[in-house]
């Protein structure tokens, strides 16, 4: 543990605001790409299912 | 002559979701003229850019002289003339101008035949005008003009009549047979009723639109 | 229906007829407006009087600025002259006619691009010395200059007209072919404005030219068939 | 097809979108564990137990972003332009959906590296950017990604836009080479090496480790997305075969 | 038919709604190709990207280049997507339908300007950070930036806008259009690329953005009267 | 009505030298249809541009209800509809679209009649599918939604019925019929032969080209 507190571990001994906002952005980002494909397979289903159901009754 | 110039079969077609046609089979012999019948949207164009290789969007199989068609491209595009919806002559450039390039694309054509063949669609007297000056009858004229240089046995033509005159299109029909008895064959496109009594064939593609399922 | 003696041969002929012929094809269109065969020269002319205006008129930083502003004007210059290239012909159908045609289509698109480069990158080439005395590039960089330019805007053009064929089909390609094209561009720029700034300071500059040789023949050698590829895919759809 | 024997036979069958769509299914699950194990165990790691550099202090943790999101910005890269050979050749249609689908993922992670990058610069080098050979280069791949995601959403018909991109992958391929040499002499010429980058220290063990662990994480992270993103492509490219109806029908 | 009670002021609703409609229908033809809008930032960011590598790459030299660049980038970028505002309406002959519309002409012609704008100039402006971080433009810049920005790029886009409609009717105006409209846009640069000098430098910059709001003034009262009069002239040839 | 809706008088035009047609003199009444003809070339694009004031490469004059037409600009642009030889389509948008944007042009059109007009020509199913997906013929058609909408008495056609196919002419032509039933006005050129029985005047330009001298 390089750390003793909480506070110094939020702090990362003066650059906080660096190593968090990049590790932010790296959450956002990869959270953003594994959560879009399945937010945008779930609409294609829908909507492929809404055809299928279309086509059937016509 | 058993064999038939151009084989389609099983020739299968949609677009966005709707068939345009499927189990399309059809030959076309020597000395034959076809007309792709049907109403607007139901596909004749598509069907004409797929025959000629502009296309690549369908499934089945195009056989010409009994080979496919991919596999004989450059000899098959020797013995094909197109005529798209879209007339390809260079507003800024004279109608023979833009006949010689036409000239230089198809090796088989003689350079010299140009201004004959510029008489005959009646536009004599306007070989040295830039075509943006020329109407839109007048336009179409300068490609129609291919025609009568072509020495390529199957013509495609996709609505050639549009915006010529009644005296302009009915000398096309005379030239369309004359082709077909010289033994060679054409398919086209046309919502005019074609004023030729002789071997022509009719292809409803209306009837072909298979359900979209 | 004419076969000839020798097909080999007579295929050699008719493809190099073909390409006379397009050549002509395009200086005419080119000749018959006089001002498309001013403008490029005229474009490069402005974008290198609006740095002086822009950033600073003082002689001794323009000479600074002077190899980079030429290049990268010589760069927009041709970029923007790029979408024209195959548009014309898609809108017209010429360029459907030109893909039905048996000859080789790469030899169609090579004599597009050699006009499209005598009417702007070798113009740019012929204009450059003028931009040079305007932006206060010493005379030692001049040979380097003009060189540069010489050997670098033939990539340009081959590069660009890939992107040119990619866009073809679309609406307004003209802002999409500068982002398809403009990383291409890049090595061209380094070494092309790296040779005329080896030339002021008097270092050799035989590499850079060296190199912007290399990129040549590469483009030489793979852009023809790219474009021809890229043009069927286009169309195809 | 003569010619093609030489190929092994799951070349053909990776041609099936459908025997795809089920392996894809079936290792998804996996590789997500996998993503979440590694991505998780990296990230404390290299933030809790990781030593602090003894030049850049802590803000030396941001390797653990940087590096590997660059490694895969432009693996992604290589990997579309293999796909768009494929694609081109064969005319195989998986191809062309991996390439579509690499190149978001690519996109991101290239931003990913960037940003990561110029947050670490502005405390070691007091500048938020600075004209490196290293960071040119990553700006243009990003440029490179942005050109072929542009393209394909401006081509309407699917194969055309696929083909289209395979095209400009392949080109973009063959400059990569020489962006990056031009690049790097480019820098060297004109500037002192006053902020190069690090070239690979002697790091500890302590430091490294921690590295290797979150690169192969992003990889099962690369490979997660992209396959959800490949299934998603092969339903509604196949909309129209009974399988997908079956498939549809069933859920 | 439909005379109303009070024809004056239906006239004014209808044409408001002519107004709406045509801002709408640019939007949509934006928003229907996403590249397109991002294209502009994207080109903007590239030529910035330019300098640098074809200069020099050194923070202190980029600075004093900045503010000049920038702009210049801004007036490209604006310039190049400025073919394009009428060029498609004249093709596919919406443009006919335009001129023939009873409504005033310069309602729809100052609706097309802006929606071009927003797309644009508007967007050029919350990208300038960016470029300006990526050019070491000193942080005490960045408010002049960005308003000379705001203030000069409507005035690029409306006089932009009078060289597209001098130039739909030829082919090919790409390059024409540049030609006309490049030494309009020099006040505009000039003005706008000393105003970031001058915040640079801690001078008052209230001045140079004074003559800015001046020119846009003049140029929104003007232009799109002669915009409307141009299309007319192009088309009746 | 005693009064024409148009009269033109001493109209002449030449382009190139080359005089189109001069000493062109007639008067359009309500309930009026009048087909232009002439061979390709012949001017008739150029006297409908001049008539409807895209074009003012003209001597003579023309009135609109007895006042010369450059006077009563708008009130003749808001009682007169031209199609072109262009549709004025555009091609990202959908033809609903294309339409309301084309609604917003002409103030007294009304948006609601829109899905109407579009079924009318044959392209229910098509509203949200963006033009460039069209057919050649289908492109046209959204255009000539236009005259299921429109309340202006005078309608300006060139060649309105390129590109579509028979049944289509034959609605068009109904539609013709009726609007001079209600009172309407047409001019329009037509290399098709109108199989409209009615009131169908011919002004034929082939004779009205002075000597070029
Ligand atoms: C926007 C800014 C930056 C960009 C685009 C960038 C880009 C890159 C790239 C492309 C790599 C190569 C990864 C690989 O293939 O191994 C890399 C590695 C690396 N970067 Fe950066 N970098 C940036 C800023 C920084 C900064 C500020 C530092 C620290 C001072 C840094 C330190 C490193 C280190 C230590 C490596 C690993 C070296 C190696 O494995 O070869 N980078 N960076
Ligand atoms: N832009 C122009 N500049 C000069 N002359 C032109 C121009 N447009 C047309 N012409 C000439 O005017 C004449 C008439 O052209 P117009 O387009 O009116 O014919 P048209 O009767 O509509 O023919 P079509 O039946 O082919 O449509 C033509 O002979 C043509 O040469
Ligand atoms: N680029 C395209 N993308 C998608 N669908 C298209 C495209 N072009 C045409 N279509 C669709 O294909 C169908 C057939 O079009 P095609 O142009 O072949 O019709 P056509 O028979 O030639 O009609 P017309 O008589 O109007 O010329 C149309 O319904 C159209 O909606
Ligand atoms: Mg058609
Ligand atoms: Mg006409």
């Amino acid at each position: 543990m390089s750390f003793n507190s909480v506070s110094e571990f939020l702090a990362m001994g003066g650059h906080g605001l660096y190593v968090w906002l990049s590790y932010g952005l790296g959450a956002g980002v990869i959270v953003a790409n594994l959560i879009l494909p399945k937010l945008s397979r779930n609409r294609l289903l829908a909507e492929q299912k809404r055809r299928l159901r279309r086509e059937e009754t016509a | 002559m058993s064999e038939p110039l151009l084989k389609v079969s099983q020739l299968y077609c949609e677009r966005d979701d709707r068939v345009l046609f499927s189990h399309l089979d059809f030959a076309l012999s020597a000395g034959e003229i076809v007309q792709i019948e049907g109403q607007n949207g139901s596909g004749k164009t598509t069907l004409l850019r797929i025959l000629c290789g502009l296309s690549r969007n369908y499934e089945g199989e195009i056989l010409w002289r009994g080979e496919p068609v991919q596999d004989v491209r450059e000899q098959f595009c020797r013995e094909m003339l197109y005529f798209g919806h879209q007339a390809g002559v260079k507003a800024v450039l004279t109608p023979e101008e833009n006949l010689r390039w036409y000239a230089a694309l198809q090796p088989n054509i003689a350079v010299a035949d140009i201004q004959a063949a510029l008489e005959r669609v009646g536009l004599r007297g306007y070989e040295d005008v830039p075509c943006h000056s020329l109407s839109a009858g007048q336009n179409r004229r300068v490609s129609l003009a291919r025609l009568y240089l072509s020495r390529a046995p199957l013509w495609i033509l996709d609505e050639p009549f549009t915006a010529i005159d009644k005296q302009g299109v009915a000398a096309k029909e005379k030239l369309l047979l004359e082709h077909a008895r010289r033994g060679g064959s054409v398919i086209l496109t046309t919502h005019h009723e074609l004023g030729i009594e002789g071997p022509v064939r009719k292809i409803n593609l209306d009837q072909l639109a298979g359900t979209s399922a | 229906m004419s076969t000839g003696t020798n097909p080999e041969n007579m295929q050699k002929v008719s493809a190099l007829a073909l390409f006379m012929a397009t050549m002509r094809r395009e200086f005419l269109l080119s000749f018959r407006r006089k001002s498309d065969l001013a403008n490029p020269l005229i474009f490069f002319l402005m974008v290198a009087t609006l740095f002086p205006l822009g950033v600073s008129p003082e002689p001794g930083f323009l000479a600074q600025l002077a190899p980079g502003v030429v290049w990268v004007a010589a760069l927009l210059a041709t970029l923007l002259s790029m979408d024209a290239l195959f548009r014309s012909d898609y809108e017209d159908g010429s360029l459907e006619q030109l893909l039905l045609s048996p000859q080789p289509l790469f030899v169609a698109v090579l004599a597009k691009v050699s006009a499209h480069w005598c009417m702007t990158g070798l113009a740019l080439t012929v204009m450059a010395p003028l931009l040079a005395v305007m932006l206060f590039l010493p005379a030692e960089g001049m040979p380097g200059l003009m060189l540069s330019l010489l050997l670098g805007t033939p990539t340009l053009s081959l590069v660009g007209a890939i992107g040119a064929a990619l866009t073809v089909g679309l609406k307004k390609g003209g802002v999409l072919i500068s982002l398809l094209v403009l990383p291409l561009y890049i090595p061209v720029l380094i070494f092309g404005s790296s040779a005329v700034q080896a030339a002021v300071t008097g270092l050799p500059l035989g590499g850079y030219l060296a190199l912007l040789g290399a990129l040549l023949a590469l483009a030489l050698a793979l852009a023809p068939l790219a474009i021809a590829a890229a043009l069927r895919i286009s169309i195809s759809s | 097809m003569a010619d093609k024997k030489w190929l092994p036979r799951w070349f053909f069958q990776l041609a099936s979108p459908r025997w795809c769509y089920q392996i894809t299914g079936r290792l998804l699950p996996w590789f997500l564990l996998a993503t979440l194990i590694l991505l998780a165990g990296g990230t404390v790691w290299s933030l809790l137990f990781a030593p602090a550099d003894y030049q850049q202090g802590n803000s030396f943790r941001i390797i653990y972003l940087h590096v590997p999101s660059a490694i895969l910005a432009q693996s992604a890269y290589m990997l579309m332009a293999v796909a768009g050979a494929i694609g081109l050749i064969w005319k195989m249609k998986m191809a062309d959906m991996v390439l579509k689908s690499a190149a978001p993922i690519g996109a991101s992670m290239a931003v990913l590296a960037l940003a990561t990058g110029a947050i670490w610069g502005k405390p070691t080098w007091g500048s938020w950017w600075v004209w490196d050979a290293r960071l040119t280069s990553m700006l243009i791949l990003l440029f490179l990604y942005l050109g072929i995601m542009a393209l394909n959403s401006a081509i309407e018909n699917e194969s055309t836009a696929a083909q289209a991109s395979a095209v400009l992958a392949l080109v973009g391929v063959v400059n990569i080479p020489i962006i990056k040499y031009s690049v790097e002499w480019w820098n060297t010429l004109h500037q002192p090496a006053t902020f190069k980058l690090t070239e690979k220290p002697a790091m500890p063990p302590d430091m490294w480790l921690p590295l290797l662990v979150m690169v192969i994480g992003f990889y099962c992270f690369f490979a997660v997305s992209l396959m959800q993103r490949l299934r998603n492509e092969i339903i509604w490219r196949e909309r129209r075969a009974s399988w997908v109806r079956e498939l549809l029908n069933k859920q």
